[in-house]
């Protein structure tokens, strides 16, 4: 465990920090511009993982454990929304024939 | 936490219920249930029991406001009862999602550590996504459970992210510890914890639908199934503002003043926002999914003026808009019935004339939720604005009542529709048992109204 | 006592509710008005004075409690008076929903007692909204053309000053010493500052406005007027107008004397525009009802200007001017009502020669449209030269504008008497009867107790006196601050 | 019931006499009694209201004998002598109160019956409005009046006579206030008694039934402004800047309404500016301080113009209701006790002696003298004028040929001339009362009117200038009573029955000055432009809008706001993203 962690802090923290914004804001960007359903999920995703891997680099500099299993926490959790989200998908794919996220657009104003 | 346990327990043994078929026997149970985990609640009443190395602290705070969801998750079921027989398929599930959802409540009511903030959340939010999609057939339903599952994942997303950067600094997920944390700095905060902060913040004034983050939901409440409408906009709000208060109350206090200042812009653009778009709704549950944002506004209004009976306001507001609103939108759903599926507010036409005394009832309840005397909305706002005046806001109140004024418009465009006569309407059907649940529920308004103004907290 | 006559409307109401006779209905409202009545004026002039006070809402500063001064005894005196009359009204003609519209008449006399026996803001203001509640539904259900719209643009109105007075009402809650009070004792012993004085009138002051109502906020008042049934618009002219002057009498006068000296002329002026405004635009009225709106109007600003004068004549003459007023118009539009009931109209060109059918109505007009002119003798004389002495006091010029209502409600209301009653007009009227035992019964006693409080007014304002001179007395040492303020 | 009135007032009158006091006061109650505010329900009973009492119930009486006549065919007989009756009492309430409030009160009053009794005949539209206008003519005057009373009350801390002209013997003449209150209660006068500027209703008053004419707008009702200036003559002794306005106001109304006279044919309009007129007189002599003799001629004028009126109705009843005096003529031998009161009612008027009018007029003119040349002229002329006209009439109405076809005039049954007769009577010989020194009498009438009425005291004239001016009157009287019997009589000349044919001037004294045009089209056509601009332009165009464009404004702005709401899963995330944003910014600023 130890050797991990001392692994972790060859890079700097902030080179973590710089990473997880990084993927946090590729994420950002993917949701925002992508109009597949499954990309925007994926991107979702990524933007869970850079939260994750934050975590985790803090928990290492902080030598604090909480910091990790609060990314399992993440982890299991988001399993559990991306299995409702694509069953969201599926239904809607099957109701209106497509993954578009702004075909569905009926309820406004 | 044997309450939390229970309702957990509630659950899945309603999903199993489900497998027998019998539809008649899932609401008597999880009703029954309810009331037992009611029990098991107030029975910590006063013991500020400790749980999983303090994360979990069933406070008074947490029981009141846990109290307060039971007994108006218990209401919805009694509607439940008849609302559900029309169902064909999945009304195990949907009791028991629903009996999830008041876990994950309950946890969000109960928190002191982010991480089960964060579960809690997550735990409410997730049966609701399915929730809402819960008429697999029908586009609209479909089309709120999606948006509803993309804008939450994505606030989930800041959530979290927030919380990364505040647990970096910190080093910690105790909120008592992150407030002896922000302490040190005597208000000014480091970038990165004033953005982590905010993201947090953000994370949960999406699930309060708090402006500018209300995007989804007059879209999710409008396509959303009745019943799972009023439940998000009673149970969920309740619960999302226990959380809120209990987030700043125990991590942020005093709170940081550009995130303070952050707040008061999000006050504001509720109660304007709001108010102002209710006004133009001619649906009755986006009318009412605005009307969710303008009392978010009060809400905060209550939550920002930090005071020793704040989070007592705080109850009362939430449990007393509650109790008006689920009467509400079941009162919709039985006029919708008898006007071919028509969501408009003109359909109420003619109700006074088919059924005074539910007209009656249901213009009480509109009465409480405008905030007019005698009723108990008018004393929640009532006190909601005592605090803020007491603590100086004068703009803000002014402006918060100048908004409550536009409230009253559209509430009483629906009171006006009612007591217009009309003749397009079939009959209206309402059980005896509906009936008297609205009933209890307007005299509850008045009474509580009248002699109390003030729950145990 | 206090809370016997409050809640024997009350409980009245909500037993009409079981009863299906239409008749039976309107003789229990009627029979438990009077009892009120009769309550209420061995209260005011005969028993000892009392107060009820139970402890409510203890953690905002909130006792339940009643009591009455002088001016609450006159509100009361004439809120009581006219509510048998009110009820009266209806028995003329068959009413739709008979037990409803009563129970709701009764609910709004219920909260109108309730408004001028509290003695706490918070009260106040709750029976204040409750009041406007059963009013709002008498409209709305049993007006006439355009009721939606019109009333609704009422009730937003009359909210929105309600709304902004209940700002004014925590703000002076937590001004108070700690632990906060909402009595109004505690309000008038405040000491705030003058700055806080001159903006915290117009918050306090524009429900009053508004319902009174003064120039400009009066918009709202002709339409409803109008369209209101004849209960209806009893409620609203006779008594609900007064509980602005209420109001105002309560709140501005003991709270914020530097306020009310500050904007003393400004409203002044305002009510003295109203007066001429209103005046000049009912010449031209031809719909009799907006005619007596605007009359109204033109006699309340005449009163919230005699209000200001802050004086003792004025103060008097305008407590004496409630009472005067109130019957006038009840009878005035009690006379609307039984003309439209003949000619199935209200348009004044459409009218004329109905003294040729039904001479003893137009006797009994003429009685009411001389009482609402001010003619001496009757009560609204004697209110009127004593509002007129008092704006005098101030200035000849306010005298004189306040004066010329005298002059152009002659025109007016002559106009109207003479196209109603008078000339040659063979209309196709619905009936050709004259009045009916139950007019009688309605239009002498208003017609009587005009003309007694004329020629004898004196017990009113023994009622008052008291009261009046401990309001100059509050505002004396205000007038010294104000002055040491300016220079 | 006013007979019995006017017997109980005699009676009431001789033991006043009798016991030789000088007035007393008879208090019901406290009317109003508030703070330092004190007025009760007060009789007053002194010498001046009791000479006015006998006036008011002695014509009255007459008048009301003779309605009984006048009025026998009409249907609604009951309510003219209910309203007649409650006239006299206004008017007794008036001249009986004990303070300006009580006496405000059958001011008001005797409004209000001349309102009802002017719109008697309630059917014609024309007589409604001329009820309209008298009333509102006199509200103004009343407005004056009761702001007197209020500054009265400010300068006094009373209003009860008494207390009033004890306290302002003290002061000094010529203060503001009671040049303002003088000049207030002048306003309520010129109202009430018809001079200029508030004088049109007076002739479009005869709307009413004659007697209402002959009681109230002759004898009585008209005269209250000049019992109210007697009666506060001490205040208006104080107040010469408002006796000199008087005096205009009285010459200016009396040689105005005097030329109208010349150019009318309605009989009773004629005589209702010859009313005008003879009340403009008695304000010169108000304006001259001499208030008994303007009480002197008010109470001559009393007898002579209620006969003259209750002539003409005579006339009218004769007529079948014809009140053109074109069409009459030769009334003389048809209805010979008519003519003959008509005559002695003339004569009266015009100055003849030893008629009443003469003793009264001559007083008038004799102070108007002493005063100044310039207002004795004008009075003159009025009085020469006033002399033409007045036989104009008699000489139209009475003599020549009978020009109306069909009619079949005939001598008023005896209920009617009685009255006429004793009027007669009382007009030959009411000047009798007051014979001037110069005729060895001893102004008996000035001297019981002194305990309450306070004339300014003259020098006196010398016997011979008083011989004149007696004498050159009464000269020039005669000549323009026989040029007019030249020009009516003789040449039997009858006024031209359309504008067309008249002198510019001729056009003007016909259409009396244009006063009522004017008043139309300064007054009535302004404020009714200014209520239809008011209404339908500032309550329907601004304020309501206004008032509704905040609702409107906020509703548009409600649904900019719901424009928002675009559905798109894009815009949602854009507009999260960017409301985070902006926050992260904003707190990173503040």
């Amino acid at each position: 465990m130890k050797e991990i962690s001392s692994a972790i802090q060859i890079i700097p923290l902030d080179s973590y920090i710089m990473l997880s914004v990084a993927l946090f804001s590729i994420g950002l960007m993917g949701v925002l511009f992508r109009r597949n359903i499954i990309a925007v999920l994926m991107c979702l995703e990524l933007m869970f993982n850079s939260a994750n891997l934050l975590l985790t680099a803090f928990s290492s500099y902080h030598s604090d454990p909480a910091g990790q299993v609060f990314v399992f926490f993440i982890m299991i959790v988001a399993a559990a929304e991306v299995a409702v989200g694509l069953s969201i998908v599926v239904m809607m794919k099957r109701n209106v024939e497509s993954v578009d996220i702004n075909l569905l657009n009926r309820l406004k104003w | 936490m044997s309450a939390l346990i229970f309702t957990t327990v509630l659950g899945i043994i309603l999903l199993y219920l489900g497998l027998t078929k019998n539809k008649t026997i899932l609401s008597p149970v999880a009703i029954t249930g309810l009331l037992i985990t009611l029990i098991l609640s107030l029975k910590d009443w006063g013991l500020d029991s400790k749980y999983f190395h303090d994360m979990i602290i069933f406070d008074n705070f947490s029981i009141a406001f846990n109290v307060s969801m039971i007994i108006i998750t218990i209401i919805i079921f009694l509607f439940g009862i008849d609302y559900y027989q029309r169902m064909e398929l999945h009304v195990a599930e949907q009791y028991a999602l629903m009996i999830f959802a008041l876990t994950g409540a309950f946890l969000m009511t109960s928190f002191s550590n982010l991480i089960m903030l964060f579960l809690g959340i997550e735990i409410l939010s997730i049966p609701l996504y399915i929730l809402a999609g819960g008429k697999k057939a029908s586009f609209r339903s479909n089309e709120a459970s999606f948006k509803y599952f993309m804008l939450g994942s994505f606030a989930t997303a800041f959530f979290l992210f927030g919380i990364a950067l505040v647990y970096g600094a910190s080093a910690t997920f105790y909120l008592p510890e992150i407030k002896i944390y922000l302490a040190q700095f005597h208000g000014n905060l480091p970038p990165m914890v004033m953005i982590g902060l905010l993201f947090i913040v953000i994370g949960v004034a999406f699930k309060v639908a708090v402006a500018p983050f209300h995007f989804w939901s007059p879209d999710v409440y409008e396509g959303a199934p009745t019943l799972v409408t009023a439940f998000m906009a009673t149970v969920v709000k309740t619960a999302g503002f226990a959380a809120f208060y209990r987030l700043l109350c125990m991590g942020l206090l005093p709170l940081p003043v550009p995130l303070e200042k952050a707040l008061w812009v999000m006050t504001g653009l509720s109660l304007l926002i709001g108010n102002l778009a209710a006004l133009r709704q001619t649906n009755f549950k986006r009318l009412f999914a605005y009307s969710a944002i303008a009392h978010s506004g009060f809400i905060m209004l209550a939550m920002l003026s930090q005071h020793d009976t704040s989070a007592s306001v705080l109850l009362y507001y939430t449990f007393v808009y509650s109790l008006a609103t689920v009467p509400l939108f079941i009162i919709f759903i039985l006029v919708k019935r008898a006007s071919n599926g028509l969501e408009t507010l003109y359909i109420f036409q003619g109700l006074y004339k088919k059924k005074p005394w539910i007209a009656v009832f249901t213009t009480i309840l509109l009465v409480s939720l405008a905030g007019i005397p005698p009723t108990a909305g008018f004393m929640a706002k009532y006190q909601v604005f005592v605090l803020s005046i007491s603590q100086g806001y004068l703009a803000i109140s002014i402006f918060a009542i100048l908004m409550a004024v536009v409230g009253v418009y559209y509430y009483f465009f629906v009171v006006r529709e009612i007591y217009t006569e009309s003749d397009h309407l079939h009959p209206i059907v309402v059980s005896k048992l509906n009936a008297g649940i609205i009933i209890l529920c307007g005299i509850a308004v008045v009474v509580l109204g009248i002699f109390v103004w003030k729950l145990p907290i | 006592m206090l809370l016997l006559i409050l809640l024997i409307p009350f409980i009245t109401g909500f037993t009409l509710l079981g009863v299906r006779n239409a008749a039976a209905v309107k003789v229990v409202a009627l029979s438990s008005a009077i009892l009120t009545l009769f309550l209420t004026v061995s209260l005011v002039f005969f028993l000892p004075a009392t107060r009820f006070s139970v402890s409510w809402i203890n953690f905002l500063g909130t006792d339940f409690s009643l009591g009455y001064d002088g001016i609450s005894s006159i509100m009361l005196l004439l809120t009581n008076l006219l509510f048998p009359f009110i009820i009266l009204a209806g028995f003329k003609h068959e009413q739709k929903q008979v037990p409803v519209l009563y129970a709701l008449i009764l609910f709004t006399q219920s909260a109108l007692i309730g408004v001028f026996l509290a003695q706490n803001a918070f009260l106040f203001y709750v029976f204040w909204e409750l009041a406007l509640i059963p009013v709002y539904f008498i409209l709305l259900l049993w007006g006439g053309a355009n009721r939606r719209a019109i009333t609704f643009k009422f009730f937003i109105y009359t909210l929105t000053g309600s709304l902004i007075l209940l700002f004014g009402i925590i703000f002076l809650y937590q001004l108070t010493p700690s632990p906060h009070s909402t009595d109004f004792l505690a309000f008038s012993q405040l000491i705030i500052p003058a700055n806080t004085q001159i903006w915290l009138f117009w918050i306090l002051f524009i429900a009053f406005a508004i319902k009174m109502p003064v120039f400009p906020f009066h918009t709202w008042q002709p339409p409803t007027y109008t369209m209101a049934s004849t209960q209806g618009v009893m409620i609203l002219a006779g008594v609900m107008t007064k509980m602005g002057i209420y109001g105002a009498l309560r709140f501005l006068f003991p709270i914020v004397p530097l306020g009310v000296l500050f904007w003393q002329n400004t409203v002044i002026v305002l009510s003295l525009i109203g007066v001429i405004y209103a005046s000049i635009i009912a010449f031209r009225q031809t719909n009799l009802k907006k005619l007596i709106a605007f009359s109204s109007m033109a006699h309340i600003s005449l009163m919230v200007a005699a209000m200001f004068v802050l004086n003792y004549y004025a103060l008097q003459g305008l407590l004496f001017q409630v009472i005067s007023h109130g019957v006038t118009i009840v009878a005035l539009f009690y006379m609307v009502y039984s003309i439209e009931k003949q000619t199935g109209t209200l348009e004044l060109p459409m009218m004329g020669g109905l003294k040729l059918h039904a001479p003893k109505m137009s006797v009994l007009f003429l009685m009411v449209v001389l009482g609402s002119i001010a003619l001496p003798l009757t009560a609204g004389f004697v209110g009127e030269f004593l509002m007129i002495t008092g704006l005098f006091h101030q200035s000849v010029w306010f005298a004189l504008v306040g004066g010329i209502t005298m002059v152009l409600g002659a025109i007016y209301m002559l106009y109207a008497y003479q196209r109603v009653m008078l000339g040659n007009k063979e209309v196709n009227y619905e009936s050709k009867t004259d009045l009916k035992p139950l007019d009688y019964f309605f239009l002498l006693p208003l017609v009587l107790i005009i003309l007694a409080l004329g020629v004898y007014p004196q017990p009113i304002f023994n009622l008052v006196e008291q009261t009046v001179k401990s309001m100059q007395n509050l505002l004396t040492p205000a007038t010294e601050v104000m002055s040491a303020w300016v220079h | 019931m006013v007979l019995l009135s006017f017997v109980f007032t005699a009676v009431l009158f001789f033991s006043l006499r009798s016991s030789g006091s000088v007035s007393a006061t008879v208090t019901l109650f406290n009317w109003i009694s508030i703070g330092g505010m004190n007025i009760p329900f007060a009789f007053l009973i002194d010498h001046l209201s009791l000479t006015m009492m006998l006036i008011i119930t002695g014509v009255g009486a007459l008048i009301h004998i003779y309605s009984i006549g006048y009025m026998h065919d009409d249907e609604r007989v009951n309510s003219f002598f209910a309203q007649m009756n409650l006239f006299t009492f206004s008017m007794l309430l008036l001249v009986m109160g004990a303070n300006y409030l009580v006496l405000f009160i059958g001011w008001e009053g005797v409004g209000l019956c001349s309102y009802l009794l002017i719109g008697f005949w309630f059917k014609n539209p024309a007589f409604n409005y001329a009820a309209r206008k008298a009333f509102v003519m006199n509200r103004i005057g009343d407005l004056g009046f009761i702001l007197g009373i209020i500054l009265i009350f400010f300068t006094f801390k009373t209003v009860t006579f008494s207390e009033v002209f004890t306290q302002a013997s003290t002061l000094s003449s010529g203060t503001t206030a009671i040049t303002l209150i003088t000049l207030f209660l002048l306003i309520g006068a010129l109202g009430k008694s018809a001079q200029i500027p508030l004088f049109t209703w007076l002739p479009d008053a005869m709307a009413g039934p004659t007697p209402v004419s002959a009681l109230i707008h002759a004898a009585t009702m008209v005269t209250a402004g000049i019992y109210m200036i007697a009666r506060s003559s001490i205040l208006y002794n104080l107040a010469p800047i408002t006796l000199n306005i008087i005096i205009i106001i009285g010459s200016a109304t009396a040689i105005m309404a005097a030329i109208t006279g010349l150019k009318q044919n309605d009989i009773k309009k004629v005589l209702a500016y010859s009313t005008v007129s003879q009340l403009g007189y008695m304000f010169i002599a108000l304006g001259l301080g001499a208030y008994s003799t303007a009480v002197f001629h008010l109470t001559t004028h009393a007898f002579f113009k209620a006969l003259l009126f209750l002539g003409a109705g005579s006339v009218i009843h004769a007529m079948s209701g014809e009140q053109d005096i074109r069409k009459m003529g030769g009334l003389r031998k048809k209805m010979p006790l008519t003519y003959f009161t008509f005559l002695a009612a003339t004569l009266a008027i015009s100055g003849i002696p030893p008629f009443s009018g003469f003793f009264s007029k001559d007083l008038i003119l004799n102070q108007a003298f002493e005063h100044s040349i310039l207002i004795y002229i004008l009075a003159l002329a009025g009085a020469l004028l006033t002399c033409f006209y007045m036989f104009r009439l008699l000489y139209l109405v009475f003599f020549g040929d009978q020009r109306l076809d069909g009619a079949h005039p005939h001598e008023s049954p005896g209920v009617m001339t009685i009255p006429l007769m004793i009027l007669a009577v009382l007009s030959v010989f009411g000047g009798f009362l007051n014979i001037p020194s110069l005729f060895g009498g001893n102004s008996n009438f000035s001297t019981f009117l002194q305990t309450a009425v306070f004339s300014k005291t003259t020098e006196g004239l010398s016997m011979t200038t008083e011989i004149v001016l007696t004498l050159v009157p009464l000269s020039l009287i005669s000549l323009v009573i026989l040029f007019a019997y030249r020009t009516f009589v003789k040449k039997a000349v009858i006024p031209a029955s359309d504008e067309a044919s008249m002198s510019w001037i001729g056009k003007i004294i016909f259409n009396k000055f244009y006063f009522d045009e004017i008043y139309i089209f300064a007054f009535e056509k302004p404020f009714g432009f200014l209520s239809g601009f008011l209404f339908h332009k500032v309550e329907n165009t601004v304020l309501d809008p206004a008032v509704d464009g905040i609702g409107k404004a906020t509703s548009r702005l409600g649904s900019l706001i719901r424009k928002l709401q675009q559905g798109n899963m894009s815009f949602y995330l854009f507009a999260m993203v960017a409301g985070i944003l902006l926050f992260i910014v904003f707190i990173l600023i503040v």
